[in-house]
C-alpha cells in the first residue's frame, strides 16, 4: 500500500453532519487515489480527547493531516509538531488560529446564522418572540451559530425578541423536550431556530407533538430535516456544504502533497434552502440524507 | 421459645404506617410541583402536564430496567446504548427489510433480551463484575448501532403506525379530555409488570434475595446464575420497549443516541430509594425518582433558568430530595 | 491418636453408616485444613464433632454439603461412593446444614429465608403463594415452640431469632443428614432446652445429626458419639456418655487441662468506675442504673431481647439515648458516639462479631490494632507498621490465635479466632471499663478458660468489666455481682454464687402478668 | 494454648507468590502492548509510547482520585467536572486576576480539597448515598464552572510557563533521550503519594478499613465521618491537579469538558482490580486499568480501525481483561 494516508481529524463522527463531511472526504480519497482515516471525539466539548486522537494520527506517520480544531490554541504544540516533521495540515469546518495549516476548507457559521436570523424575521413579519435551541454552550460552532443569530436580531430587529437559548447537547430527544417546555412556557412564542441537525430536528418534534404551528428554521440537512420542510413542519433551514468540506479537504491535502500552492480559505459556502428551492441542483448538491 | 419473645405482627399498624410511608415519599416530588406551580401559571397545564409524563416515559423505562439489575446488586451502564441498538433492529426490520410493524417490535424486544443474556452470562458465569460487564456492553453495543445502520438515522417512514406506538393516545381516543400519550401508558404498563414480577413472582424474590446475599441464596441449593441471567434479559427486554419508544417519538432510530443515558436512569433508581448494594427497591420509588427528575428539567425550563444554572439547581435539588428522603426513614 | 478409635460404632453396631468419609483432604493457601480426615454418621445417630477453633470442623462439614470441593478422600452415602458438587447436590442426597456463621438474606423475611429456592407457588407455578409461604413458616414456628413473625425481615431480629430462623430453615428441609455447626452459640437455655427437643424428635425418625458445639455440657446431654479433630487431624471417636468430659478435652487439647479457674475475688469497697443512672430509650431500656467499681467484672443476665444488648451499646453511644446519665470515675460524661465512649476508657466487644466487629477484609494485625491505630501513628500519620506486627503476633500467641500470619484476611479465619481477633483488637485498647457482650461465643474449652484468666487478670489490675452472657454456668463462674434484665429493665442484683433459679426468676420478672402473654 | 497450632507465618512464600502475582497482574497490558507492537511498526517508537503516557495522565491522576473513594465503598462521580471547575479557578485566578503560577496550583488543589470536603461532608454527615452526593456535586460544578468562566474558554496565555506544567520535560532537560513530560511524571507522583498514603498512613488504613466494614470502625472509637470526609478531600484535592493538568495541556481551561470523564476514570479502577464494593484496591491497578484503556485506544487509532468498530473492540476487550484478571486470581 503505497497510497498517501491522509488522517482527518475532526469534531464529531457519529452525527450526520461528520458523516456528510467523511462521505465527501471519502469521495475525493477514491478519486485522487489516497487513503483516508476519519475520526472524531463523541462530542465537541472533549477538546483532550480531539488532542488525543491527533497525537496517535500523529504516530502514524500520515503523509498529510486534515484537522477541524475543537480548540485551535489546544493543539498548537501538535500541530507544531507536524510541521517541523513535515507534514502538511489542512484546516477544516472552522479555521485554526494559526499559521501552520497551509489552507482552511470552511463555512462561516456567524454569518450563516445571520442568515437564519434574517429569515426568520422575514417569516414572522419582523416582530414577537423567538427562541433558540442549540446543541452547545461551549463548542466553536454552537457559539458562533447562537451568536450569529442573536446579534443579527439584536441588531436588526428591534421589534423581535429572543426569550430564550438553550442547549440540548444536539440530543434529539432532548433538544424535543426542552422545545416544548420553551414553547409551553411562551404560548404567544413565534418561531424557533434549531441550530444544528439534532436541534432542528428535537423542535420539529416538539412541534408536531404540541400541534403547534410557530415557525421553525433548522440548520443542516439530512433525511428527516428534509421531509419535515416538505411536510412544512419546517419553514427552511440553512445548510453547510459538509460533504464539499470533506471533498475539499482531502483535495488540498493531495494538493499540498503534490507541493501546489494553496489558497489560504477555501470558502465551502451556505445555502438556506426551504421547500420551493430544495429541488434546485444547486441546493440539493449539498443537502444530505 | 419464651412468650417475652411474642412480638405481635402488628398488621394494622404496619399497613398503616406503610401507605403514610408510601404517601410521604412522594413528598419530594410533591414538593417540586408546589413549587413550580407557583413559579409559573405554565407548569399545571394540561399541555405541560403531559408533556412532562411524556418526557418521563424512555428515562422511566430505563430506570426500570436498571431497577431490577440493581436490586439484584448488580449495575447496568448499557440501557442506554442498548435501547438505542434496539431501535436500530426495529428499523432494520421495518425499513430496511420491510417486515410488518408486529415483527419490528418483538425484533427490539428480542434484541433486547438477547443482549441482556448475553450481559447477564458474562455477569454470573465469566464472574466478571456487572460494572465492567455492562460498560463494555454499552460499548459493544454503541459501535453495533452505528455499523448496523450504516452510521445513519433510520427512519420509520414506511411503517404508517410507527409514531403511534408512543405519541398516539389510545386513551385520549375513548375519553378526549385525557390525551395521555401512549408512551406514558406503555412506561405505567411496564411499571406495573416489573412490580408484579418483583413483588409476585419466583423470579422477583430471587432478584431480592440475590440482592441480599448471593451466597446464602446459592447455599441453599439455588441456581443463582440462572435466575441472574433471567434479571439481566428481563432487564434488556425492556430496553427494547424504551428503544421502541424513543424510535417511535422520533420517528427514527438515531444511532448515536444513547450514551449518557444509563446515568440519569441509574439517578431515577438512586433517588427513588433503591440502594446501590442490592436486596431492597421499590418499582414505585424509581417512577417517582424519573418524574422527580423530569419535573425539574421542565419546571427549570419553564422558568427560564439560564442553562448553567439549571444544572446547579438541579444537582442541588437532587442531593436535598434524597436527603429528605433518609430524615422521613429516619424518623420513621 | 487413632488407639482411642476402637470403639468406633458405639451406638448402633448393625446400622450402615449414612454418611462416612475417609481419607479427607483440604488445603487453603497456606493452610493445610484436614489432614486425611475420616467421620462416620449413623442413621438416628447424634453425632458430635469436637475440635479447637480451627481444627478443621466447619471446613470438613462444608465439604458434606457441598460447599467446599474436597481435595481427595471419599465420600460414600449409605454405602455409595458420590461426588459432593454443589450444596444442590448435598440436598438431593437429603443433606442439610446449618452454617456457623449466619447465611441469611438480611432484607428478606424469614419465611422467605426459609423457603428460599422451595418456594411455595400457585397459578401453574407461575406465582408465588405468599400466604402457603407464610403459614409453612408459622407451623415450622409453631413445631419449634418459637413466637416469631414469619414476615418479619430478617434484618430486624436479634442474633438469636436469626439462628432460630436457620434452624427452621434446615428443619423444613426434612433431611436424613442434618448438620448443625455451632447452632447454640447465640442460644439462651431456653431455646437450647427447646432445640434438644427437636433434635432428639428428629433422632426418633432415624435422622443421622452432626452436632459441632464448643459448649462441653451440651456434648453429654444429647450426643451419642463424639469424634474429636485436633489440628486439622482426626484424633478419635468414642462413645459420649462413657467418656470423662476430661478425657475428650485432652483429645481436643492434646494434654490435661485445669478447667477450673480461681474463685473470682469479691470486691471490695475500690472505687466506682462507671454509673449509669436512668438510662432510657422506648421499650429496649426502661430506667436502667447500675454502677460498676474497679476491679468488679459485673455478670449481665437475661433472656433473649431482655435488652442487655442495647443497654451495653446505649453505654458505649453506639446508639442515641432518650434519658440517662452517664458517670465515670464519679464524673458526667457526654457520650453521644463510640468515639467518646472509647476517648472515656470504655471499650465495647460487640455480640455480632461479622457486623459490629470485625472488619472482614482487613487482615488480623490490623483488626487487632483497629482501635488503637493512633498509638502506632508517627508524625505525619504514617504508621509504624513493624511495631504493629510485633503487638499483633504478642496476641496471636497469647490468645492462640489460628492463622497461618497475622496478614492474613480475618474472613478467612474460623469463627472462633475471628470472635478473639476481636477480643485482641479491645485488650490491645487497654480501656478502664470494659463491656464483653457474649465474648465466649464460639470460642473453644480452651480458649474460655484462657479467656476466663484473661478477665480475671484485668480485674485484678482494676478494670471495670460488664460480661453479658447467654450461658447462666458463666456468669456464675466470672462474676462478683450479678444483674438481671426482663424486657428492658434491671430486675434485681445478685451476689456472686447466687442460684441459676434466682437468676431466672429476675429474668422472668415481668412488670405486669397481665400484659404479659401466658408463658407456654 | 496449646503449641500444636503454631503455624509458622511463612513470609518467604508469601512474598514470592506476591510478586508473581503482581507481575501477572500486568499480563493484559502486556498482551496487549505485544499485539499492538507485532501490528504496527509505529506503535512502539519513543514518541507514541509517550503520546500514550501523556494521554494517560489525566485520567490516571482522575482514577486514582476516584480509587480512593471506591476503596471507602463509596463511588465519586464528580471526578471528572470537578476537574474542570479546577482548571477554570485556576483560569481566573491567573488570568482573570492576574496572580502569578504558584497561586493558580494551589487554588486549583485548594479548589479541589473544598469540593471534596462537601461531597465528604454530604456523604458522611447527611448519610446520602455517595452515588447521588457526588452526582450531585458533578451537575452543581458542571453548572459553576460555566457561570464562573461566562461559558467560554479561559486562556494562559498570559502565564507563559503553564503549559510547562503537563508539556515541559524535566526529566527530557537533564537526560534529553528520556522526553518524558512532565505531565507523566505528575501522574506516577501523584501515584506513588497515593500508594504511601493508603499504605502507610493511618489515613490509608482507615481508608480501607471503612469500605470493609464501617459499622465495626465506628464501634472500634473511631470518628468515622472525620476520615472519611478527609478521604473525599484528598480525592478532590487530586482531582485539582488532574484540573492543573489538563489545563496545562490545552493550554486552557475548557468549562464544559469533564462529564463523561468519570465512567473512564471509574472503569481504569475496576480494570485495575479494585471492587467497587470497598473494602480492596490499589494504585498500581488503578495505573494498570488507565495504561490498558490508553494503549487500548492509541492502538486501534494506530492501526487505522474505523471508528465504530474501535467502540466494539474496546469493549470486548475490556472485559476480556477483565475476565483474565479473574482468572489468574483464581487459579493463583
Ligand atoms: N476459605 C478459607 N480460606 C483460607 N483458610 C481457611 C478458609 N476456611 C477455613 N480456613 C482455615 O482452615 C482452618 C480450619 O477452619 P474451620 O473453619 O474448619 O475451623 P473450625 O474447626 O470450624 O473452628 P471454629 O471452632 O473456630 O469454628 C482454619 O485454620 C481456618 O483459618
Ligand atoms: N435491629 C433490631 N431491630 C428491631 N428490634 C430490635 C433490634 N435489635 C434488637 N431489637 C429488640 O430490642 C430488644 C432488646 O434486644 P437485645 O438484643 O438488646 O437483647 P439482649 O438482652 O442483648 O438479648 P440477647 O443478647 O440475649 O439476644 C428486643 O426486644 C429485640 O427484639
Ligand atoms: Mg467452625
Ligand atoms: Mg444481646
Amino acid at each position: 500500500q503505497d497510497k498517501p494516508d491522509i488522517a482527518l481529524i475532526s469534531k464529531g463522527f457519529q452525527h450526520q453532519f461528520w458523516q456528510a463531511v467523511k462521505a465527501g472526504a471519502d469521495k475525493a480519497a477514491a478519486e485522487f487515489n489516497v487513503n483516508v482515516t476519519f475520526e472524531g471525539p463523541d462530542s465537541e466539548t472533549q477538546v483532550d480527547r480531539q488532542i488525543d486522537m491527533l497525537a496517535a494520527a500523529l504516530s502514524r506517520n500520515p503523509d498529510a493531516i486534515g484537522f477541524a480544531a475543537l480548540d485551535s490554541q489546544a493543539a498548537t504544540p501538535l500541530l507544531q509538531q507536524a510541521k517541523d516533521r513535515n507534514i502538511p495540515v489542512i484546516a477544516f469546518d472552522s479555521g485554526v488560529d494559526s499559521d501552520i495549516p497551509l489552507t482552511t476548507a470552511t463555512t462561516d457559521n456567524v454569518a450563516a446564522a445571520a442568515l437564519a436570523a434574517d429569515k426568520m424575521a422575514e417569516l414572522i413579519g419582523g416582530s414577537g418572540k423567538v427562541a433558540v435551541v442549540a446543541h452547545d454552550q461551549t463548542s466553536r460552532t454552537g457559539i458562533d451559530r447562537v451568536d450569529g443569530f442573536v446579534n443579527r436580531i439584536k441588531e436588526a430587529y428591534p421589534n423581535i425578541e429572543v426569550v430564550a437559548v438553550q442547549y440540548g447537547g444536539g440530543d434529539h430527544l432532548q433538544s424535543t423536550e426542552i422545545t416544548k417546555s420553551i414553547l409551553l412556557a411562551n404560548p404567544d412564542l413565534k418561531g424557533i431556530f434549531g441550530a444544528n441537525e439534532g436541534s432542528a430536528i428535537g423542535v420539529v418534534n416538539g412541534k408536531r407533538e404540541l400541534g403547534s404551528s410557530i415557525v421553525v428554521i433548522g440548520y443542516d440537512s439530512g433525511a428527516q430535516q428534509k421531509q419535515a420542510i416538505t411536510e412544512g413542519l419546517m419553514n427552511g433551514a440553512i445548510t453547510q456544504n459538509p460533504v464539499g468540506i470533506g471533498y475539499e479537504t482531502v483535495k488540498a491535502a493531495v494538493a499540498a502533497l503534490k507541493g501546489e500552492t494553496l489558497q489560504p480559505v477555501i470558502d465551502t459556502g451556505f445555502y438556506y434552502y426551504d421547500a420551493s428551492t430544495m429541488a434546485n441542483p444547486e441546493i440539493a448538491a449539498v443537502l444530505y440524507d | 421459645m419464651t412468650d417475652t419473645l411474642a412480638t405481635p405482627a402488628k398488621p394494622q399498624g404496619i399497613r398503616i404506617t406503610g401507605a403514610f410511608h408510601r404517601l410521604l415519599a412522594f413528598s419530594g416530588l410533591i414538593a417540586l410541583v408546589v413549587v413550580f406551580s407557583l413559579a409559573s401559571p405554565n407548569f399545571m397545564q394540561t399541555n405541560n402536564v403531559l408533556a412532562i409524563l411524556q418526557a418521563t416515559s424512555v428515562n422511566g423505562v430505563l430506570a426500570i430496567a436498571a431497577t431490577l439489575v440493581i436490586i439484584t446488586g448488580g449495575i447496568d451502564l448499557s440501557v442506554g446504548t442498548l435501547m438505542t441498538f434496539c431501535a436500530v433492529i426495529c428499523g432494520v426490520v421495518l425499513t430496511y427489510l420491510g417486515m410488518p410493524l408486529p415483527l419490528g417490535i418483538l425484533a427490539a424486544i428480542a434484541a433486547g433480551t438477547a443482549s441482556g443474556l448475553i450481559s447477564g452470562t458474562i455477569v454470573a458465569k465469566l464472574k466478571v463484575p456487572p460494572f465492567i460487564a455492562t460498560l463494555g456492553m454499552m460499548l459493544i453495543l454503541k459501535g453495533l448501532s452505528l455499523v448496523i445502520s450504516g452510521t445513519r438515522p433510520i427512519y420509520f417512514n414506511d411503517t404508517p403506525g410507527f409514531t403511534q406506538i408512543a405519541q398516539g393516545s389510545i386513551i385520549g381516543s375513548v375519553f378526549p379530555a385525557l390525551p395521555i400519550p401512549n408512551g406514558v401508558l406503555i412506561l405505567f404498563l411496564v411499571a406495573i409488570i416489573a412490580a408484579f414480577i418483583l413483588g409476585r413472582t419466583v423470579l422477583g424474590r430471587y432478584t431480592f434475595a440475590l440482592g441480599s446475599n448471593e451466597e446464602a441464596v446459592r447455599l441453599s441449593g439455588v441456581n443463582t446464575d440462572r435466575w441472574k441471567i433471567a434479571v439481566y434479559a428481563l432487564a434488556g427486554g425492556i430496553c427494547g420497549v424504551a428503544g421502541l419508544l424513543i424510535a417511535s417519538r422520533l420517528n427514527s432510530a438515531q444511532p448515536a443516541l444513547g450514551q449518557g443515558y444509563e446515568l440519569d436512569a441509574i439517578a431515577a433508581v438512586v433517588i427513588g430509594g433503591t440502594s446501590l448494594s442490592g436486596g431492597r427497591g421499590t418499582i414505585l420509588g424509581t417512577l417517582i425518582g424519573a418524574l422527580i427528575i423530569s419535573v425539574l428539567a421542565n419546571g427549570l425550563r419553564i422558568l427560564s433558568v439560564a442553562q448553567e444554572w439549571q444544572t446547579v439547581v438541579t444537582g442541588t435539588i437532587i442531593i436535598l430530595a434524597v436527603y429528605a428522603d433518609i430524615l422521613r426513614r429516619r424518623r420513621l | 491418636m487413632s488407639i482411642q478409635s476402637a470403639s468406633a460404632s458405639a451406638a448402633s453396631p448393625l446400622a450402615t453408616p449414612i454418611v462416612a468419609m475417609e481419607g479427607i483432604e483440604k488445603s487453603f493457601p497456606g493452610v493445610h485444613a484436614l489432614k486425611s480426615v475420616r467421620f462416620e454418621l449413623l442413621p438416628g445417630e447424634v453425632h458430635a464433632l469436637m475440635g479447637e477453633n480451627g481444627a478443621g470442623k466447619s471446613t470438613l462439614m462444608k465439604i458434606l454439603s457441598g460447599v467446599y470441593a474436597k481435595d481427595a478422600g471419599t465420600i460414600r452415602i449409605d454405602g455409595q461412593p458420590v461426588e459432593i458438587g454443589s450444596p444442590r447436590e448435598a440436598q438431593a442426597l437429603g443433606i442439610g446444614i446449618i452454617h456457623q456463621e449466619l447465611s441469611l438474606m438480611r432484607e428478606l423475611t424469614a419465611a422467605q429465608n426459609i423457603f428460599i429456592g422451595r418456594e411455595p407457588r400457585k397459578a401453574f407455578g407461575l406465582l408465588l403463594d405468599e400466604a402457603a409461604l407464610n403459614d409453612g413458616a408459622a407451623s415450622i414456628f409453631k413445631s419449634m415452640n418459637l413466637a416469631l413473625d414469619p414476615r418479619a425481615p430478617v434484618e430486624s431480629l436479634t442474633i438469636a431469632k436469626q439462628q432460630m430462623v436457620e434452624i427452621a430453615k434446615a428443619l423444613s428441609h426434612k433431611s436424613r443428614v442434618l448438620i448443625m455447626d455451632e447452632p447454640t452459640a447465640a442460644l439462651n437455655d431456653a431455646e437450647i432446652a427447646e432445640l434438644f427437643a427437636i433434635i432428639r424428635r428428629l433422632k426418633a425418625e432415624g435422622v443421622g445429626i452432626v452436632y459441632i458445639s464448643h459448649k462441653m455440657d451440651e456434648i453429654k446431654r444429647i450426643s451419642d458419639r463424639v469424634t474429636v479433630m485436633r489440628d486439622g487431624e482426626y484424633v478419635g471417636t468414642v462413645p459420649a456418655a462413657d467418656t470423662p468430659i476430661e478425657t475428650i478435652i485432652a483429645m481436643m487439647v492434646g494434654r490435661a487441662l485445669t478447667t477450673e479457674v480461681a474463685a473470682p475475688r469479691a470486691s471490695e469497697d475500690a472505687p466506682i468506675a462507671l454509673e449509669v443512672i436512668g438510662l432510657r430509650r422506648g421499650r429496649e431500656i426502661r430506667d436502667v442504673s447500675l454502677h460498676v467499681r474497679k476491679g468488679e467484672i459485673l455478670g449481665f443476665a437475661g433472656l433473649m431481647g431482655a435488652g442487655r444488648t442495647e443497654v451495653a451499646r446505649a453505654i458505649f453511644g453506639a446508639d442515641p439515648l432518650e434519658a440517662g446519665e452517664i458517670r465515670i470515675n464519679g464524673k458526667a460524661v457526654s457520650i453521644r458516639r463510640p468515639e467518646d465512649a472509647v476517648k472515656a476508657g470504655i471499650g465495647y466487644l460487640s455480640e455480632d462479631r461479622k457486623h459490629f466487629g470485625l472488619a472482614t477484609g482487613l487482615d488480623v494485625r490490623n483488626n487487632i490494632a483497629l482501635a488503637s491505630l493512633e498509638r502506632f501513628c508517627a508524625p505525619g500519620g504514617v504508621l509504624k507498621d513493624g511495631e504493629m506486627r510485633d503487638i499483633a503476633k504478642r496476641y496471636i500467641g497469647q490468645l492462640s490465635i489460628k492463622t497461618p500470619s497475622d496478614q492474613q484476611e480475618a474472613r478467612l479465619l474460623s469463627g472462633g479466632n475471628q470472635q478473639k481477633v476481636v477480643i485482641a483488637k479491645w485488650l490491645l485498647r487497654d480501656c478502664e471499663i470494659l463491656i464483653f457482650d457474649e465474648p465466649t461465643r464460639g470460642i473453644d474449652v480452651g480458649a474460655k478458660t484462657e479467656i476466663y484468666k484473661l478477665l480475671n487478670a484485668l480485674a485484678a489490675q482494676g478494670r471495670a468489666i460488664i460480661v453479658i452472657s447467654s450461658e447462666l454456668p458463666e456468669v456464675l463462674r466470672l462474676s462478683h455481682r450479678i444483674a438481671v434484665m426482663c424486657e428492658g429493665r434491671l430486675t434485681g442484683f445478685l451476689p456472686a454464687g447466687a442460684s441459676q433459679e434466682a437468676i431466672m426468676q429476675l429474668a422472668t420478672q415481668r412488670q405486669s402478668a397481665v400484659e404479659a402473654p401466658h408463658a407456654a
